[in-house]
């Protein structure tokens, strides 16, 4: 057990049960998961990517690179969770992965033998003999050893949610200068969000011996806390991580809401995705202790100085039963004498410095802490850190220690000033890179803007606050920073120690060494982004945060360049790895886009259909009836019923748009390539509208309801794409045409009732209208009213070819009108049909439909050619007319019909002549829409042919390879069945 | 949303009841039944003279995206010289014949009482959760009771406005869409708790 | 010159602690003129400038880059390699490059991890059953093989999709099993590092800014590091090529913008091949290094930033989702972005001209990375030859003009829709 | 991103749909030319690096079609307004 005596922000009154890898142990509330294992000496938490070396605790926070876990289990298992950033709760278990069969006795850390082998690029130059070897052998192995943790594979249970905000400023991470800024701007009177990541507020404030306004920092923290927390005009964000930043001063946040408890509460999420629109925000991230590149730098018990002091003041831990600092700035030696006075037993601090600043040396002095200056570590030793070796001037010595302490300096943590192109600026004096051109509305301050100095910091924070907050409108607050000692903040730039010896890792997931920075060097990967990209270093889960900064650091030395010159690799969000789930939010399963029900849904359900999905609406297929065996049986006598006698669906999903205005006529006109404005009034007309290119975009009919009113109908699918272009035609293209549009697609529910039986039918629903073929001929409109009184517009339209009628009434009374009309049909043996007969009708009359509209076809290709007017200019008129298009061997629409009827047509079969070869070169053509025929008793299909029309009568093959299928069948007229169009006028 | 309205089919409105924790009702929402809606739209160049001539017979228009209501009346503009006319009491067929007695041939009209749900949101929470859709500033100082908008909350279309300062939100939405929309309002209410009412048994 | 890549190379530089490699390619200055330039050190540039010398025997030939090699597109693409293609102007000239794939490495003396792990498009409706096995048929008409599955097959290969509770039930799916994946930057470096063994020059860190003409024809190109004469000036810059032919006043059917892609944290093998989906948009693959590499569509509107926004990010997580709901609690690594060359009918162009001395090689959308061998290959046999080769013959520029256009989704002109 | 539409307000961009470069105009029909004409504009784009002006639709929202200046390396807006006027404006 390594838990100090006393202190530490963790409630010691309670104890919290959890198990790493099956073991229970201990903590308390305020502790993470890592800060846990510490305290219960566990320091061998994980293996290595590639070499499978034994890996500890690194750092204190998000960008941990080897503390990953499996946390929970079951569907709720997350792999490659960093246990600094796991809040402690009771029943929490976690597993160590990427090892086999356990964490101690790992069988693939033979790999560290092969090291030889395993530089960078080595994947590159091998595996290639025998060619065959590759899927075989090679390509399964290296992908079985790939990846780190497992994923459950089961259905992730818990729920995710969006939210949206808007804030005058957003102040990201609540530090010494976040709290400043977010204080300044908020007595202002702007509205605030803090977030930070953390589940505490206060950052590093947390960690440092620091007094601020004559007080310990923390109870700064607290103050700053309660203060925002009074403030109606502030909300704070703890467990939010800031992720990404976007166009529009938008931030991507991700509130944790419900990751430190067990199961989410009821009604609550598991996370949360914020969406913040913030007039200004500033970035107070702080900066990260980042390692020195040694020989052994890598086992369990290094660990960044930085985490050091906080497992031992935030966390009243100690990282082993003693430890040593290593360091080469003053930060890092502040940081060892802050773990000191909690009561670390620390042996050395060793800096690389030949003198520390006095303030710092008297401070050491003090607590008893002994310096080694001019030192270097140049060994580790122990598969738990059990010794260093120290090299000074005057030779070599070990120490024993179980925890090393590195920090290399501070890297500013400025990842989000870069996700909009900001390029991060060397500064030689810190040694740091800072942020460059950042996004805008942002601004930085505090240690990310290379500020080190705790007052620095605050009066960074406490003036940016005020301006941001001026920027958004709001007066200047005039209060005053609060005030802390200087903290000295001096560093020499020092990125590896020279020492033979074990590798000296940079990037620690993914085993890249400085031996991999020299073989990248050598081979021409010189360019940093090159240099990650061989080598593969910073494309770990920190995403180089904590190698990014050595390694170009040793190409720059190798080159000779320069670090400035040499820079560094672009960060692009997240700012840390975001769940998945939480980018869905609760758009998942059937919950993935909105299910659109018809008018008559309810009834068609109580009838028993069977629904499909057409784009976002469900839509009855069919009515299967008992005793039917299959959904073919069941189509077959739909379309048998109403052929024969009634039929009846809902067609309510048409698009349905409303005209009105003196220029409809002259619109229409120039939308459609037949004419619209010598319809009379009362009557319907089918239509046909191109694109620009030429190529057919949507059919459907329009009727005259008045000399300036027309009602247009458009396909289900392309309902808003032709409202879009309608609307671009009228505000774009011809703005002096007077015509208003409305969507009536919502607003009626259409039934259309076929068969030559259906005008019976309809003569009992109408309120006295004339509804015999001259009262409402074919292509005949009538406004009147149905069912005693309710509006009603009939469409005397045919699809299915037979005498037939839409009736259209308001929505709300779509069902009762089905009930009427079954009602009615029941004398006749009326039978409610859905989309499978529906295509089974228009097939057999051979009308077009989407399969046919498919984008890539002329109207001359559909036989649609001679409605176009020769009399008038339409969209889609000039280019339409391309050689490509007028080409007589384009393939045309016509029918086909298997040569043995018995034989079964598929659509998407090829159609190739007698003898041809099976060949690109050799297809003509392609079957697009296929039914079996009740009316005829054989398959017939519908599709393009190379030079269809001529080759009526001919034999051709369809072929279906995909499906096994290889038939002969006869091109024929598309209409099979009343080709001449009469059952439909009668 | 999974468990909480797991039970209820894709189809069909959120039945009425309450969802959430046991006693608490953060928010309250309700269908708002027995409105005539149309849009109205200015014929070419007759905006202002549209909106000018209703102004005059005490129903105002506003050429902004703005909910006035009168006694009978809400009007809400929903576009440049187009407004959406909500009526209490009266048929669609009745409130078109009354708006066309009004507009004249400055104005088209379209009757929309049936395309839509109107769903009233209130409660102390009512903000929160319709942060959780809707992308547009909510907060007193930047919507208040009279603006009103149209966006896109959980891949559904609304026309929304509010109501009441208390506050109290009106949203319109597609018949078709109504039951996705009442699925995402319905869930992210639950943590508050929910009262739905005039939504039927389910 | 670099070494041959062998059993021997391996182990002796295993024995010297790896000091004995030399550069994969040389940093090439540039010289006053070549006989070929080509601008673009993509996998296209790249690719056209190793077939010039393999197949054609020219071999004074610069590839310009104006940073470094594949730092564009070529290095940020979800690596998908497919000849699942519907149009007879399109699916001959990918089933040559996944044949070209399939000999790759040992072509190249560079693994390039081919990985021919199948690729699955879902069906969810009996529309897009037919649609796909239209598809389907084509792709066996030119020899690249397909099979149509039935919903059980794909639960069998694929147990963890949404099969049970979905918005759009799986029905199936149309499968090429020779499809895959392969490791973008390698193709890039191997190619770079074969071209260079046949004596191209590969110069980074030079920007084409401009061109210098004769009489209207294109004799060289101006760049950041001075003038170079051109015998031939071929553009293989993608998302860039309206940058360019602005200099020469001539307008492209193009328009540049932004595809997002995605890589999850690194996981134990999860995902089989690759599978899209047939709903929403959404794909996905998992790379060597274990992260699933997953995207979607296009953010939709002209943009330079090769980086977009989070609409789109949430569209591609609501499908895959919606797809997938096991995934829910892995985790996004990185994201990013890359500046495709989205034409007007989604296909690409390959040709001689417009102006003489120029050759063209854009138009690639969203999908060019499996075209690379093949593009490459075609590039390098009209610039040598100075017509199309019968795989790049439907590849003209003046298809729009003539209406013989290539648009497999049928979406029109409308770079955003494809 | 987010483009301050003139009517409604500053809206996320999904809320519009996107149609491209809006310098083009529709040719006259009835010119000689009227092929090539409708080929560039149909087909040809400037595709600008920087500003770029363009059309949006605002589906989800007034369902005006603007006229948004964009630069497309930045993604900054430098103007919006209504493709058409205003009903009020409109020639008649
Ligand atoms: C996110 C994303 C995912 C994709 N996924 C796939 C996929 O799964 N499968 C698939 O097949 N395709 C995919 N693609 C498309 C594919 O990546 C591209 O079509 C293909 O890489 C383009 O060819 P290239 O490799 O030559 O282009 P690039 O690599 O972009 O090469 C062009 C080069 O030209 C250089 N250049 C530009 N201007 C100049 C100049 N003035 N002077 C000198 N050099 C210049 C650039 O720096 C760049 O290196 C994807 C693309 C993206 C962005
Ligand atoms: N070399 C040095 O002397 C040195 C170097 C660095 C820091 N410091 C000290 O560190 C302190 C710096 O204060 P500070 O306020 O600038 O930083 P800080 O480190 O105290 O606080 C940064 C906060 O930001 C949060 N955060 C980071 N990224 C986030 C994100 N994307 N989303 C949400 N939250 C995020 C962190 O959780 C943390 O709480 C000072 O006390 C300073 O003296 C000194
Ligand atoms: C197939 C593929 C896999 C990738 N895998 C990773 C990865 O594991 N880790 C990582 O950090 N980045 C990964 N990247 C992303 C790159 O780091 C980088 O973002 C991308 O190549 C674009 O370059 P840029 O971000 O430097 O502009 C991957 C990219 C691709 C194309
Ligand atoms: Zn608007």
């Amino acid at each position: 057990m390594t838990r100090l005596s006393t202190g530490g922000l963790i409630d010691r009154s309670r104890t919290l049960s959890f198990t790493f890898d099956g073991v229970a142990y201990t903590g308390h509330p305020g502790d993470t998961l890592a800060s846990a294992l510490l305290a219960n000496g566990v320091r061998l938490v994980g293996r290595s990517f590639k070499y499978h070396r034994p890996r500890g605790i690194f750092t204190c926070g998000s960008e941990e690179p080897n503390a990953l876990v499996e946390l929970r289990t079951g569907a709720r298992k997350e792999p490659n969770t960093r246990a600094t950033t796991v809040e402690l709760f009771d029943g929490l278990v976690a597993q160590s992965q990427n090892r086999w069969p356990s964490l101690e006795h790992d069988a693939l850390s033979v790999n560290q033998w092969l090291t030889p082998f395993l530089g960078a690029g080595f994947y590159y130059k091998t595996f290639m003999w025998p060619a065959s070897f590759w899927e075989k052998v090679y390509e399964p192995t290296i992908r079985r050893a790939a990846g780190l943790g497992a994923a459950s594979e089961l259905v992730d249970p818990d729920t995710y949610e969006k939210a949206f905000a808007f804030c005058d400023v957003l102040v990201i991470g609540s530090g010494a200068t976040g709290l400043a800024a977010a204080l300044a701007a908020a007595r202002s009177g702007a509205r605030v969000i803090l977030a930070d990541e953390d589940f505490r507020l206060g950052g590093r404030l947390l960690t440092e011996n620091v007094a601020i306004d004559g007080a310990p920092a923390r109870d700064f923290v607290a103050r700053a806390e309660a203060e925002l927390s009074s403030l109606p005009n502030v909300r704070l964000m703890p467990r939010t991580t800031v992720f990404g930043a976007y166009d529009g001063s938008e931030y991507a946040c991700v509130e944790r809401v419900s990751d430190h408890v067990a199961v989410p509460a009821a009604f609550q999420p598991r996370q949360r995705l914020w969406r913040i629109i913030a007039k200004r925000a500033i970035l107070a991230t702080g900066a990260f202790d980042r390692p020195i590149v040694f020989p052994g730098n890598d086992r369990p018990g290094v660990m960044t100085a930085q985490a050091l002091a906080t497992y031992a003041q935030r966390f009243g831990v100690g990282a082993g039963a003693n430890a040593a600092v290593f360091t080469n700035n003053d930060a890092g030696v502040a940081a060892a004498l802050a773990a000191a006075n909690a009561g670390l037993t620390l042996e050395a601090v060793i800096d690389v410095r030949d003198a520390l600043p006095s303030p710092l040396a008297a401070k050491a002095k003090a607590l008893g802490v002994r310096v080694i200056t001019g030192g270097e570590v140049i060994a580790t030793k122990g598969k738990r850190l059990s010794a260093i070796t120290v090299r000074t001037k005057s030779g070599t010595q070990t120490l024993a220690v179980e925890a090393l302490g590195i920090s290399g300096g501070a890297t500013p943590n400025l990842n989000l000033t870069c996700h909009l192109g900001g390029k991060p600026v060397y500064r030689e004096d810190i040694a740091a890179f800072v942020p460059g051109a950042v996004p805008p509305g942002m601004s930085c301050a505090g240690a990310v803007a290379g500020q080190f100095s705790l007052s620095d910091c605050l009066n960074a924070g406490t003036e940016q606050g005020a301006a941001a907050a001026a920027d958004a409108g709001f007066a200047r607050a005039a209060a005053p920073a609060p005030k802390a000692e200087e903290t000295p903040t001096g560093i020499r730039a020092f990125w590896q120690v020279k020492a033979k010896g074990d590798l000296a890792f940079v990037d620690l997931q993914n085993d890249v060494s400085a031996k991999d920075v020299g073989i990248a060097h050598k081979e021409g990967f010189r360019a940093v982004e090159l240099l990650k990209r061989y080598t593969t270093m910073g494309m770990a889960t920190d995403q180089g945060k904590n190698s990014n900064m050595a390694g170009l650091a040793l190409m720059a030395e190798l080159t000779g360049q320069g670090i400035a010159a040499t820079g560094t690799t672009v960060f692009r969000p997240p700012y840390t790895p975001v769940a998945l789930g939480v980018l869905a939010g609760h758009h998942r399963e059937k919950d993935f886009r909105p299910t659109r029900p018809t008018p008559t849904h309810a009834w068609a359900e109580g009838q028993g259909a069977v629904f499909v999905e057409t784009g976002f609406w469900l839509r009855a297929a069919y009515f299967p009836k008992p005793g039917e065996k299959d959904w073919l049986e069941s189509v077959n006598r739909e379309v048998k019923a109403t052929r024969e006698s009634v039929g009846v669906i809902d067609v309510s999903t048409f698009g349905k748009i409303d005209l009105q205005g003196p220029d409809v006529g002259t619109f229409l006109d120039r939308v459609y390539i037949n004419m619209f404005s010598t319809l009379q009034v009362g009557k319907a007309r089918y239509g046909v509208m191109l694109r620009e290119d030429g190529l057919v975009m949507d059919d459907g009919t329009t009727a005259r309801l008045a000399d300036t009113h027309y009602v247009m109908t458009t396909t289900t699918a392309n309902a808003g794409k032709v409202f879009q272009h309608l609307e671009f035609c009228l505000q774009v293209l011809w703005p002096e045409l007077d015509v208003q549009l409305a969507s009536i697609s919502e607003q009626w529910a259409q039934i259309a009732v076929s068969g030559p039986r259906s005008r019976e039918v309809l003569a009992k629903l109408v309120d006295g209208h004339d509804v015999s073929n001259a009262g409402l001929p074919f292509m005949g409109v009538a406004q009147t009213t149905v069912l005693g009184g309710i509006e009603a517009r009939i469409f005397r339209l045919s699809f299915s070819g037979e005498l037939g009628y839409e009736i259209a009434v308001p929505a709300r009374q779509g069902e009762r009108l089905m009930e009427t009309i079954m009602e009615a049909g029941r004398p006749f043996g009326i039978t409610p049909y859905g989309t499978e007969t529906l295509g089974v009708l228009r097939i057999e009359k051979g009308h077009v439909s989407g399969s046919e509209l498919n984008g890539q076809t002329t109207a001359r290709d559909l036989g649609l050619g001679r409605m176009a007017s020769t009399k008038k200019d339409y969209i889609g008129r000039v280019l339409s007319q391309r050689p490509a298009f007028q080409d007589p061997a384009r393939p045309i629409f016509v029918g086909f019909k298997p040569v043995d009827k018995a034989q079964r047509l598929r659509a998407g079969a090829h159609l190739l002549t007698v003898g041809a070869q099976a060949t690109t070169h050799n297809d003509e053509g392609y079957v697009t829409s296929v039914a079996y025929s009740p009316t005829l008793g054989h398959f017939i299909g519908l599709g393009f042919l190379k030079r269809g029309l001529e080759r009526i009568g001919e034999q051709v093959r369809a072929y279906d390879p995909v499906r096994g299928s290889d038939i002969l069948v006869e091109v024929c007229s598309p209409a099979f069945v009343d080709p001449e169009g009469e059952k439909q006028r009668v | 949303m999974s468990d909480l309205l797991a039970h209820v089919p894709h189809t069909r409105l959120v039945p009425e009841g309450s969802y959430g924790p046991e006693g608490k009702a953060g928010v309250r929402a309700r269908q708002v039944l027995g409105l005539a809606v149309a849009t109205l739209t200015a014929r070419k160049g007759k905006a202002a003279d549209l909106a000018r001539r209703l102004c005059a017979a005490g129903l105002p228009l506003v050429d902004a995206p703005k909910a006035v209501s009168t006694m009978a009346f809400t009007t809400i503009g929903t576009g440049p010289g187009r407004w959406l006319i909500l009526a209490e009491g009266m048929t669609g067929t009745a409130l078109l014949a009354h708006l066309g007695s009004l507009a004249g041939a400055d104005a088209t009209l379209t009757d929309q009482s049936d395309a839509n749900l109107i769903v009233e949101v209130t409660g102390p929470d009512a903000r929160a959760t319709l942060a959780k859709g809707v992308a547009v500033d909510l907060h007193p100082s930047a919507f208040g009771a009279g603006d009103a908008a149209t966006t896109v909350v959980s891949h559904v279309g609304v026309t929304f406005w509010q109501s009441d300062a208390a506050p109290a939100y009106r949203f319109m939405v597609a018949r078709s869409f109504a039951p996705a929309f009442l699925r995402w309002l319905t869930a992210s209410a639950a943590e508050f708790g929910i009262a739905l009412s005039g939504t039927g048994r389910g | 010159m670099s070494a041959r890549y062998s059993f021997l190379s391996l182990i002796s530089n295993a024995l010297n602690g790896q000091t004995g490699w030399r550069p994969a390619w040389r940093n090439a200055p540039p010289k006053p003129a070549y006989d070929v330039i080509i601008v673009g050190g993509g996998g296209h540039g790249l690719a056209t400038a190793y077939y010039l010398a393999k197949e054609h025997g020219i071999r004074n030939v610069a590839v310009l880059e104006k940073g470094h090699i594949g730092s564009g597109n070529a290095g940020r693409n979800t690596t998908i390699i497919r000849s699942n293609y519907l149009l007879p102007g399109n699916e001959p000239f990918y089933e040559w490059s996944m044949k070209l794939w399939e000999g790759l490495e040992q072509d190249l003396n560079y693994n390039a991890m081919v990985s021919q792990r199948g690729i699955i498009n879902l069906i969810h409706s009996d529309a897009q059953r037919d649609a796909y096995a239209r598809r389907g048929n084509a792709m066996r008409l030119a020899g690249a093989g397909s099979e149509l599955l039935d919903a059980e097959t794909v639960r069998k290969m694929c147990p963890f999709l949404n099969f049970d509770n979905a918005r759009f039930p799986i029905k199936g799916g149309l499968m090429q099993p020779r499809a895959g994946t392969a490791r973008h930057d390698a193709v890039v470096w191997g190619y770079a590092r074969a071209a260079d063994r046949l004596g191209v020059d590969i110069i980074q860190n030079c920007e084409v800014t401009g061109f210098i003409r004769d009489k209207g024809a294109v004799v060289g190109v101006e760049t950041t590091r001075g003038a170079i004469r051109g015998g031939k000036v071929a553009l293989a810059v993608a998302g860039s090529t309206s940058r360019l032919t602005r200099h020469l006043d001539l307008r492209m059917p193009l328009e540049s913008h932004v595809l997002q892609a995605f890589v999850s944290e690194g996981l134990k093998p999860l995902i089989p091949g690759v599978i899209t989906f047939g709903m929403g948009h959404f794909y996905v693959s998992q790379s060597d290094k274990g992260g699933l590499v997953f995207g979607g569509d296009i953010d939709g509107y002209n943009s330079y930033a090769q980086r977009g926004n989070m609409p789109v990010v949430e569209d591609v997580l609501e499908g895959g989702m919606a797809l997938m709901p096991m995934i829910g609690r892995l985790r996004l690594l990185r994201s990013w972005g890359g500046l495709v060359d989205m034409s007007m009918d989604g296909s690409p162009i390959i040709d001689v001209g417009p102006l003489p001395g120029l050759y063209l090689n854009t138009g690639w959308n969203y999908g060019g990375f499996k075209a690379t061998p093949a593009s490459g290959w075609c590039f390098a046999y009209t610039i040598a030859q100075d017509r199309a080769h019968d795989f790049n013959a439907a590849f003209r520029l003046d298809r729009f003009r003539s209406g013989h256009i290539i648009d497999e989704k049928g979406v029109g002109a409308q770079p955003n829709l494809h | 991103m987010r483009i301050p539409c003139p009517y409604c307000g500053s809206r996320d961009a999904h809320e519009f749909a996107y149609l491209g470069d809006a310098t083009l105009t529709r040719p006259d029909p009835a010119a000689s030319d009227a092929a090539e004409a409708f080929h560039a504009y149909a087909y040809l784009r400037e595709n600008p690096e920087g500003a770029h002006r363009e059309y949006w639709y605002h589906a989800n929202g007034c369902r005006r079609w603007l006229v948004v200046t964009r630069n497309t390396r930045t993604h900054e807006i430098l103007g919006v307004a209504f493709a058409r006027p205003s009903t009020d404006e409109v020639p008649a």
